[in-house]
């Protein structure tokens, strides 16, 4: 129990620092939103219309320590403002409407990855020299190289306008009402084949050569040759004795991989016109609508942070030895 | 009987060469054949990088006319939609993205090292303080940071270097600091404090020797890390679009819509680079963990194995 | 009486990158039924090598390359895959050097009891968990510390859960590979106790893995020194104690400062190790084996019962 | 129901966003990233001006009449108009509108007073004489009075489900990837409703609404389409089609003319002569843009050029002459000496070009400046950071050149107001919000202020004729191409589109003569 | 119930070189968000009296090492001081000890693998060691020192792992020796070695004592050794001193019953029969549960006793913690009109 209290104690400092570099960085951005609307309308919009946008906007001029105390209390509130792109949607409703997809994408993505990836290191590590020890790893390296939007082009050419096999764009099919029955459901699924693949792809690699290398020094650990000596069946020390110490790093690499998740699956939505927050937040940045911008990272790094932590109670279930620590 | 031919234990230095230390992290390398390749691939990228000027000279991004030549004699890999040529741009890239891998690579890296050690060292509220700044940056999501840092900061690879390696020093420092750490446990650490070393030296001279491999390891994965974010911030518009490097060709192919109006050849070849390059590096980084862990090389005879 | 595991001749090689270190030659010994027979020697000089190679455990690079290990006549060195498996424990079961290391640490000590016998006697985990219980209960730990982790009993008690797992299902043999170095004096000596009286009660042969000789000589009824590869002396203990033959033996001897008595100046092991052309002890040697400078030489027998690595002469 | 194919009679009409990866439901015409369609298919103007054709169609108003002083409008309602939930239209709901829009966004400076003397008319008072409003005002959308009076914020009022009086205001199916408008059973013309309803699509870019559009999932794209003849064209040649009328803004490399050289009106015109425009419009450009000419009015305003201005040498500087530019550098007093030019103090003849780094299209036209400068010897830098940070070098005065946009009206008063004026131009270090270059001419200011107060074409003409005699001498900015409007379609599901033949609209998607297209096309029937 | 006697043990005429009162030592264990505190010593006092061999022995984790640490300064002590020629070194040097004390003061590890760093030559630890100390690092010094430790000067350009582990340890002592030390700190020197060359290390200690009058704290398991090497025996449990006297004595009469289970515990075949289990049971109990003590009369309080001198031996006194043994008032008189120092622990006594 106090870990859990001292690991949400470490999360709410992180979540605090973010908090805080969320709110420095987009004010030492040069340049405002309204001028960079008005750039980017390109002659459409009349220069009077800048102060009043301005206004409209309500742009703060209040000292710094004031907005930073007005912005935190907000954030608590679960107010993160009124997106200026989309002015005057507010910046939650925004969010609120994308992230499930990037969060399907991303999750999907990671453990399928993570899965196979384990999966593939412990029969590659307990068939040392095999041919999926040797065959699989340098292949994996090679695809998990390109990188992801590189990789999401050629499979969005190559299997949705070429091959035809897979939709080349969006979650589901337009005029489709979604809804929890089977024709919607694979829809989605066929929607997410491509993205999720490519996202596997550059991924797997890593997670099988982690699970391969520790399996391989936990084969080396002398509770492996104790359960050999104690002549329980090979299924059962790899999986039971090797495999589950193994995992253990793996367990918490999963925390940290779904930062980078986010990461891949922001290009990769870039590709696939996947609406999820990704895209919304390179939109965002382009069009410098803090709130947004703002929201998105503050969002995208509290999920994260949940999910580090939820990992960390997995990892306490997985681990008896950090319990008492 | 021959007992002892093969029994002998080097418990006395061998007699003969007296100055044989370790071999090398370098002459075991070379000798791995994952390694090795990945070293020529390495080898031939930076020689094409740094013949690009002798091979293609001039300004590869000059604009001709409306290209979009396929690939033929008197263009190898074929012309952007601009006419510029494409192997030009591929060849001039790579000394962008090399540079900015290399760069970010050792900046991330010495960052981390200076982080992990300090925070390896003094221990305490240092690490304390340390540990936590690394794992906020650890834990808040890169690519989004990456993307709001290159939009704030000023265009240019300078900025593209600054804002890698800010969002991917944190990753290595962890390792290294972990690495430190455990050699900052050994006595021999304790040894040279008793002996009246000051911290720096057993900073530099005591306990990084002992991290070469790790080291090494961590550097070759910021570089790699290094020439995909830099592509991938590029891709996204985010890079410097007047510099010549993998990332801005992508874009420009990306721009000029390469796939769908099939040409490929403006497409393929950068990307392919970055993965050829990305892949050079895994691979000796593969073998520089397969060297300096015991447990992962490779083992010759394992036929009487039983399940 | 026809000896419950006959090593004859056996020689395990470590085949590394070019070359190979033979980390035991020619070593052979028997232990009879309820006998402790002990292996004394330095570190690296092959004790571990060949308990492993009793158990057919040695992994990759090591090689057994000659001899036999025969477990009540039959031939272990020639089980395929899954008579090995039930030949393992059932018969002959083993206590690890270090039970941190050998208890599995994320797994309770119910689960890695119970395993024993749900692989072995197919017991539902019900009943595997009562006899796991039954057997905490028999060296001496609570049975409601089946749920424990490995890493919330101490040092001792793991030992203890260890060596409960060995006598699990009652094996002919316990092999235990130093089974206290990493413990303290005093939950070393209860160790040992609770092993003597396992042994009592349940009639085990025991081949007993240490480089403390006072250790050895209090428990083992024979016992074998080891030096670099080789064994260089065999004797009932109690005979080998009060007369060393082999000079490193004796030197091993010597190396145990006493607790009793005057200060006598100890002369320990010279350090002159092996190399290439001096086994390191032929300087000791009475004059008439000169001719064995770098080999050491095979056992033979010098008085009944003793035997030891010696070319000539005899007790000294 | 996927578009492609579908020729049921009922098929909706599908037009992409590629400027909007995700849609959030938000219909208030205020918002300046409003859901597309708002201003097109829900709300409607008093009268649609269409810069194809140039031609003025009445709309809510049936007509208007300037006062012969030009100090006032007045517009006559047209009869049984309803909102799209069945409440009349009347002229308290256009008082009303401009009311909410000075209060919400300003502008309207020259707006005194909105009256509505009966029902059907409504009257705007100005302070001084102003003509070129005409177009601002009945271009202006309407919103109904009973629905947003109620409102408290109005600008923070997300509109979810709008009432107008627009062809298509029903919203449904609305996900964040895509919804659709539905007819408004209340419209005034319910004989030009010929099609069942709109789409709309998100797209996150160009490159994935592109892929959409080539492969005939939607009907109607102004997105930049790269080499449209081989990647849509080609693949139906009897549908596909594509028309970029010029109609956009001139847009100019623009010199800041508070830092030497630029000061210079030589050394711009020189800097000019410099320029490939064809270049640039057929590389850069894709050729879907025309060069600009001395005027600066070429295409967009091509009925106001004057002849006698065009076809005079002085009006050289336009065109592409690498030798007269370094003759004219040398007789400026910038010499060159080994293929580099200096500056009158000695100082290399350098300059950097800024544009925003979203804008790909024209950092190659600065690409090829700083090529076709290289030929003169001068040294161009093409620096590309993010629009905010040029836009701020821009504001301020800062920078060196830039590839700027310029203002677009009906007619040139904007574009002239925009670079030329004295009004418009602030000190350097003052924030600038048109008139980066800061330039002004007191005789420009004159004919800028009298084409304002004139009430008759003519005499706006003759005062256009003396500003691009101006401009053409002064040379504020190098003006380079007209912005197209862009604009494709496949006429496979409907026909009716506006050509280069029946120009009665560009083939946008999001300006005013938008409606015309949505009033106008038929579904085929299959 | 009798008085408790304070004492010193520096019978012998001259000033101990180092003296250790109070010393404590707590660790913060846990990260920022759960710091506990552990106590690994409490209060300890002792003397380190020039040119002799003093035994540190007790069970694993008894806070032997952390004393050790203490007094190298590796770890900053939480309380007490210790006083080298009369001087609190943990005052007058605050943070990290000086190169002076350092002079004066040397350690040898425990792990001769891991004291020295696999990267560096031999002559690199030695000439690194006379360079701070100030000493020139000619040829003749370094071939001197490693002759001193029976050590050939051809291995000074070996690498560590090119030796043994006995000559590892006699590198780390060269390495100690370097500075030419008063005092040598060795925690369990020849744990990590082979049985075979222990004894060697120990005659190497024994030498350095006896030819050059370097005092030593020597720190062990192995009562053996100790009772071998050792002048004084002083033992460790829980993180408290519990007996010590010259080294014969302690081992051969040993008081307090956590010494004389240690020594029962020793395998020892020429031992006459050995200890009775039934005894040995009694003083585990002893050991671990002193609330109920089987020994106990009554007399003893839960409270850590003070130090009760039990006999006296080579001119020190043998002196145990524990209420079995009330002073007898001859033995205490005649010690206490040597003890000429205050007694610091007068003031932090029980804990
Ligand atoms: N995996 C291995 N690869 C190569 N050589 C090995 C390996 N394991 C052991 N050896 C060598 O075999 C010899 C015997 O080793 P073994 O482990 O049997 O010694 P031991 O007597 O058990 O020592 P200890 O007392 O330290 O446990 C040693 O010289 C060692 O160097
Ligand atoms: N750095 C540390 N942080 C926390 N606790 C520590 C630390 N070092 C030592 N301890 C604790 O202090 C106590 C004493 O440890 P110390 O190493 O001094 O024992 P020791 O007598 O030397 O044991 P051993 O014989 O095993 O070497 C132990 O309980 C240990 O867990
Ligand atoms: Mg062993
Ligand atoms: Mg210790």
């Amino acid at each position: 129990m106090r870990l859990v209290l001292r690991n949400l104690g470490f999360y709410l400092l992180a979540f605090w620092a973010s908090l805080t570099l969320n709110f420095l960085l987009p004010r030492f951005m040069p340049g405002d939103p309204v001028s960079r609307m008005f750039a980017q309308a390109q002659g459409s919009m009349r220069p009077d219309q800048i102060a009043q946008l301005q206004k409209l906007f309500g742009l703060d001029h209040r000292p710094l320590w004031e907005q930073y105390l007005g912005y935190v209390k907000s954030v608590f509130t679960g107010d993160l403002g009124i997106s200026i792109s989309r002015f005057p949607t507010p910046v939650s409703d925004v969010i609120g409407s994308q992230i499930g997809w990037t969060l399907l994408l991303g999750i999907t993505a990671l453990i399928t990855a993570a899965v196979l990836g384990n999966l593939l290191g412990i029969v590659a590590a307990w068939r040392r020299g095999g041919f999926l020890d040797s065959a699989f790893p340098p292949l994996l390296v090679f695809v998990g190289s390109f990188p992801y939007f590189w990789l999401a082009m050629g499979a969005l050419y190559l299997f949705g306008v070429t091959l035809g096999w897979f939709p080349l764009r969006h979650a589901y099919d337009v005029g489709l009402t979604p809804g929890l029955n089977g024709e919607f459901l694979s829809n989605v699924v066929s929607h997410l084949f491509l993205p999720a693949l490519t996202i596997v792809l550059v991924s797997v690699g890593g997670w099988m050569l982690g699970m391969r290398n520790s399996m391989i020094a936990t084969n080396a650990e002398d509770y492996i040759t104790m359960a050999e000596a104690k002549g329980l069946s090979p299924s059962r020390i790899m999986f039971r004795y090797a495999a589950r110490n193994a995992m253990l790093p793996s367990v918490t690499n999963f925390g940290m991989a779904l930062g980078f998740m986010v990461g891949g699956a922001l290009l990769t939505e870039v590709v696939f016109a996947y609406p999820g927050i990704g895209y919304q937040l390179l939109n965002a940045v382009q069009g410098l609508d803090y709130p947004l911008m703002q929201g998105i990272f503050l969002t995208i790094t509290a999920a994260v942070l949940l999910a580090n932590f939820i990992v960390d109670l997995v990892h306490v279930r997985l681990d008896p030895r950090v319990r008492v620590r | 009987m021959t007992v002892t031919d093969a029994a002998v234990r080097p418990l006395a230095p061998p007699a003969g060469k007296k100055r044989s230390g370790r071999p090398g992290l370098g002459r075991r390398l070379l000798r791995n054949k994952k390694a090795l390749s990945g070293a020529v691939l390495l080898a031939v990228f930076a020689a094409l990088a740094l013949l690009a000027p002798v091979l293609e000279p001039g300004d590869p991004s000059l604009i001709n006319s409306t290209g979009g030549a396929a690939p033929s004699g008197a263009h190898w890999l074929g012309t952007t939609a601009k006419g510029q040529d494409v192997l030009a741009l591929t060849l001039w890239g790579a000394r962008s993205s090399l540079l900015v891998g290399a760069t970010v690579g050792l900046a991330a890296t010495a960052v981390a090292l200076l982080i992990g050690l300090a925070s390896a060292y003094f221990g305490r509220i240092v690490d304390d303080v340390l540990s936590l700044v690394t794992n906020i940056f650890l834990l808040i999501p890169g690519l989004p940071l990456l993307v709001i840092l290159a939009a704030f900061l000023p265009p240019g690879t300078t900025t593209v270097v600054v804002v890698l390696v800010i969002t991917g020093w944190a990753g290595s420092a962890r390792v290294l600091r972990a690495q430190a750490k455990s050699i900052r446990g050994k006595d021999f650490v304790a040894a040279s404090v008793v002996t009246g070393e000051r911290p720096l030296r057993i900073m530099f001279r005591e306990i990084l020797p002992n991290m070469a491999s790790v080291v090494m390891t961590t550097l070759l994965g910021c570089v790699i890390f290094g020439i995909g974010a830099q592509a991938g911030l590029e891709f996204l518009g985010l890079g410097d679009a007047s510099v010549v490097s993998w990332g801005t060709n992508l874009y420009w192919a990306g721009n000029d819509g390469a796939l769908m109006t099939g040409a490929w050849w403006a497409f393929v070849p950068s990307g392919l680079c970055i993965a050829l390059v990305a892949f050079a590096l895994a691979m000796v980084n593969y073998a520089v963990d397969e060297i300096t862990n015991p447990r992962l090389r490779d083992r010759r005879s394992r036929k009487h194995k039983e399940a | 009486m026809e000896p419950v595991l006959d090593v004859r001749h056996l020689r395990v090689e470590y085949r590394g990158d070019g070359r190979s270190v033979v980390g035991a030659d020619d070593v052979s010994f028997s232990v009879g039924p309820g006998e402790i027979f002990g292996l004394a020697g330095e570190s690296g000089c092959g004790k571990s090598t060949i308990a492993n190679a009793v158990m057919r455990l040695l992994k990759p690079p090591a090689e057994i390359t000659a001899g036999s290990v025969r477990f009540q006549g039959r031939d272990v060195l020639a089980m395929g895959a899954k008579e090995l498996r039930s030949f393992r424990w059932r018969e002959i079961a083993m206590v690890f050097q270090s039970a941190m290391n050998s208890l599995n640490p994320v797994l309770t000590i119910g689960e890695q009891l119970g395993d024993i016998f749900t692989t072995h006697e197919k017991l539902k985990r019900r009943a595997a968990r009562e006899r796991a219980g039954a057997l905490l209960e028999l060296v001496g730990i609570d049975p409601g510390r089946l749920k424990a982790y490995p890493h919330q009993l101490s040092g001792g008690m793991r030992q203890r859960v260890v060596i409960a797992m060995a006598v699990a299902l009652e094996p002919r043999m316990l092999i235990m590979d130093e089974p206290t170095t990493a413990l303290d004096v005093v939950v070393q000596q209860e160790i040992m106790a609770q092993i003597r009286d396992l042994q009592r009660d349940l009639g085990f042969s025991v081949l007993f893995i240490t480089h403390d000789m006072s250790l050895m000589v209090e428990l083992s009824d024979r016992m074998g020194v080891m030096y670099g590869g080789r064994l260089v002396e065999l004797a009932p203990a109690r005979e080998l104690f009060a007369q060393p033959l082999h000079p490193y033996t004796e030197a091993l001897m010597n190396a145990f400062p006493p607790l009793t008595g005057p200060r006598a100046e100890l002369t320990g092991l010279f350090d002159a190790p092996r190399t290439a052309d001096s086994c390191g002890f032929h300087v000791r040697c009475p004059a008439d084996r000169a001719d064995c400078s770098a080999n050491i030489p095979d056992l033979r027998e010098v008085a009944p019962g003793r035997w030891a690595a010696l070319t000539g002469g005899g007790a000294r | 129901a996927g578009a492609a194919g579908d020729t049921s009679r009922d098929q909706l009409l599908t037009v992409p966003r590629e400027d909007m990866g995700t849609f959030t439901r938000n219909f208030n015409p205020f918002s300046p990233k409003v859901g597309p369609m708002t201003k097109e298919a829900i709300y409607e103007p008093l009268m649609v001006h269409s810069p194809a054709d140039g031609k003025d169609t009445p709309w809510l108003a049936t007509k208007w009449e300037q006062a012969k002083d030009g100090r006032s409008i007045t517009f006559t309602l047209r009869d049984g108009v309803k909102w799209s939930d069945g409440k009349p239209l009347t002229a308290a709901d256009v008082v009303y509108t401009f009311g909410l829009q000075k209060k919400l966004l300003g502008g309207f400076d020259y707006l005194d007073k909105v009256t509505a003397p009966d029902a059907h008319t409504v009257t705007f008072a100005f302070n001084k004489p102003f003509s070129p409003s005409v177009y601002e005002i009945a271009g202006h959308f309407i919103l109904p009075e009973h629905i947003w009076a109620k409102i408290k914020d109005p600008a923070k009022f997300t509109n979810p489900d709008p009432v107008g009086t627009g062809p298509y205001t029903k919203v449904e199916k609305f996900e964040s990837q895509s919804f659709e408008l539905r007819k408004n059973p209340s419209y005034w013309q319910p004989e030009k409703q010929h099609i069942a309803g709109l789409r709309l699509l998100a797209f996150s870019g160009n490159d994935s609404a592109n892929l959409a559009f080539t492969n005939g999932e939607v009907d109607w794209t102004q997105s930049f389409v790269p080499d449209i003849e081989k990647s849509f064209v080609a693949k139906d040649k009897k549908h596909n089609h594509y028309w970029f009328p010029a109609t956009g803004a001139m847009i100019n490399w623009q010199l800041n003319t508070t830092k030497a050289p630029f000061d210079d009106p030589a050394v711009r015109k020189a800097l000019s002569m410099a320029v490939d425009r064809d270049k640039i419009t057929k590389v850069a450009m894709n050729g879907y843009a025309n060069p600009a000419d001395c005027t600066g009015l070429a295409g967009t305003y091509d009925s106001w050029r004057d002849a006698s201005v065009v076809n005079s040498p002085s009006c050289d500087w336009t065109k592409h002459d690498v030798k007269a530019a370094a003759k004219a550098l040398d007789a400026a007093g910038y010499k060159e000496k080994g293929g580099k030019r200096t500056l009158k103090n000695g100082k290399p003849f350098t300059l950097d070009i800024s544009v925003g780094s979203a804008s790909s299209d024209w950092i190659s036209v600065a690409n090829i400046i700083k090529q076709n400068l290289a030929e003169v010897g001068i040294t161009a830098n093409v620096k590309s950071p993010d629009w905010a940070a040029v836009q701020t070098t821009y504001d301020m005065g800062t920078f060196d050149s830039g590839i700027v946009w310029s203002g677009n009206g009906a007619t040139p008063y904007e574009f002239y107001r925009g670079v030329m004026s004295t009004k418009v131009v602030q000190p350097v270090n003052k924030k600038a919000t048109e008139n980066y270059h800061r330039f002004g001419d007191k005789k420009a200011d004159q004919l800028i202020d009298a084409f304002a107060a004139a009430t008759d074409e003519k005499t706006q003409h003759a005062k256009a004729d003396g500003l691009q005699k101006l401009f053409a001498e002064d040379a504020p900015v190098v003006p380079l191409f007209t912005g197209p409007e862009w604009g494709a379609y496949t006429d496979t599901r409907f026909t009716g589109w506006p050509t280069a033949q029946n120009p009665y609209a560009t083939l946008s998607n999001r300006s005013v003569s938008t409606v015309l297209i949505l009033t106008t096309l038929k579904p085929v029937r299959g | 119930m009798s008085e408790p006697v304070h004492l010193d043990e520096s019978v012998h005429g001259d000033k101990p070189l180092l003296q250790v009162r109070g010393l404590t030592k707590e660790f913060q264990v846990g990260s920022v968000f759960s710091r506990r505190r552990v106590r690994a010593v409490g209060a300890v006092d002792f003397d380190l009296p020039k040119g002799r061999i003093t035994a540190l022995v007790g069970e694993s984790g008894s806070g032997k090492s952390t004393i050790a640490r203490c007094l190298i300064r590796l770890e900053q002590p939480t309380a007490g001081s210790v006083l080298l020629d009369g001087e609190d070194i943990l005052r007058t040097e605050r943070r990290r000890a000086s190169r002076a004390y350092r002079r004066k003061v040397q350690m040898v590890f425990q792990d001769p693998f891991g004291s020295l760093n696999p990267v560096h030559r031999i002559e690199h630890f030695l000439t690194r060691a006379l360079v701070l100390h100030g000493r020139p690092a000619t040829r003749e010094t370094l071939r001197e020192l490693m002759e001193t430790v029976g050590l050939t000067e051809d291995m000074l350009d070996s690498y560590p792992h090119e030796l043994s582990g006995g000559q590892r340890q006699r590198v780390a002592i060269a390495r100690a020796l370097a500075v030419e030390p008063e005092l040598i700190l060795a925690d369990e020197p020849t744990s990590m070695l082979d049985v075979s060359v222990r004894v060697g290390i120990l005659n190497l200690m024994r030498r350095l004592r006896d030819e050059r009058g370097i005092s030593m704290l020597y720190i062990t398991h192995d009562l053996g050794s100790a009772r071998y090497l050792a002048d004084t025996t002083l033992v460790m449990f829980a993180g408290e001193l519990v007996e010590g006297g010259d080294s014969l004595a302690v081992m051969d009469a040993p008081a307090h019953p956590y010494t004389r289970l240690l020594l029962s515990a020793v395998p020892d075949p020429e031992r006459a029969g050995g200890y009775d289990p039934v005894e040995r049971a009694r003083l585990r109990e002893a050991v671990l549960h002193p609330t109920d003590c089987p020994y106990d009369d009554g007399s003893c309080s839960a409270e850590t006793p003070v130090r009760h001198v039990v006999g006296e031996d080579a001119g020190q006194p043998h002196w145990v913690r524990c209420h079995l043994y009330a002073p007898a008032p001859d033995i205490a008189h005649r010690v206490l009109k040597t003890a000429d120092t205050p007694d610091p622990e007068a003031e932090n006594t029980p804990v």
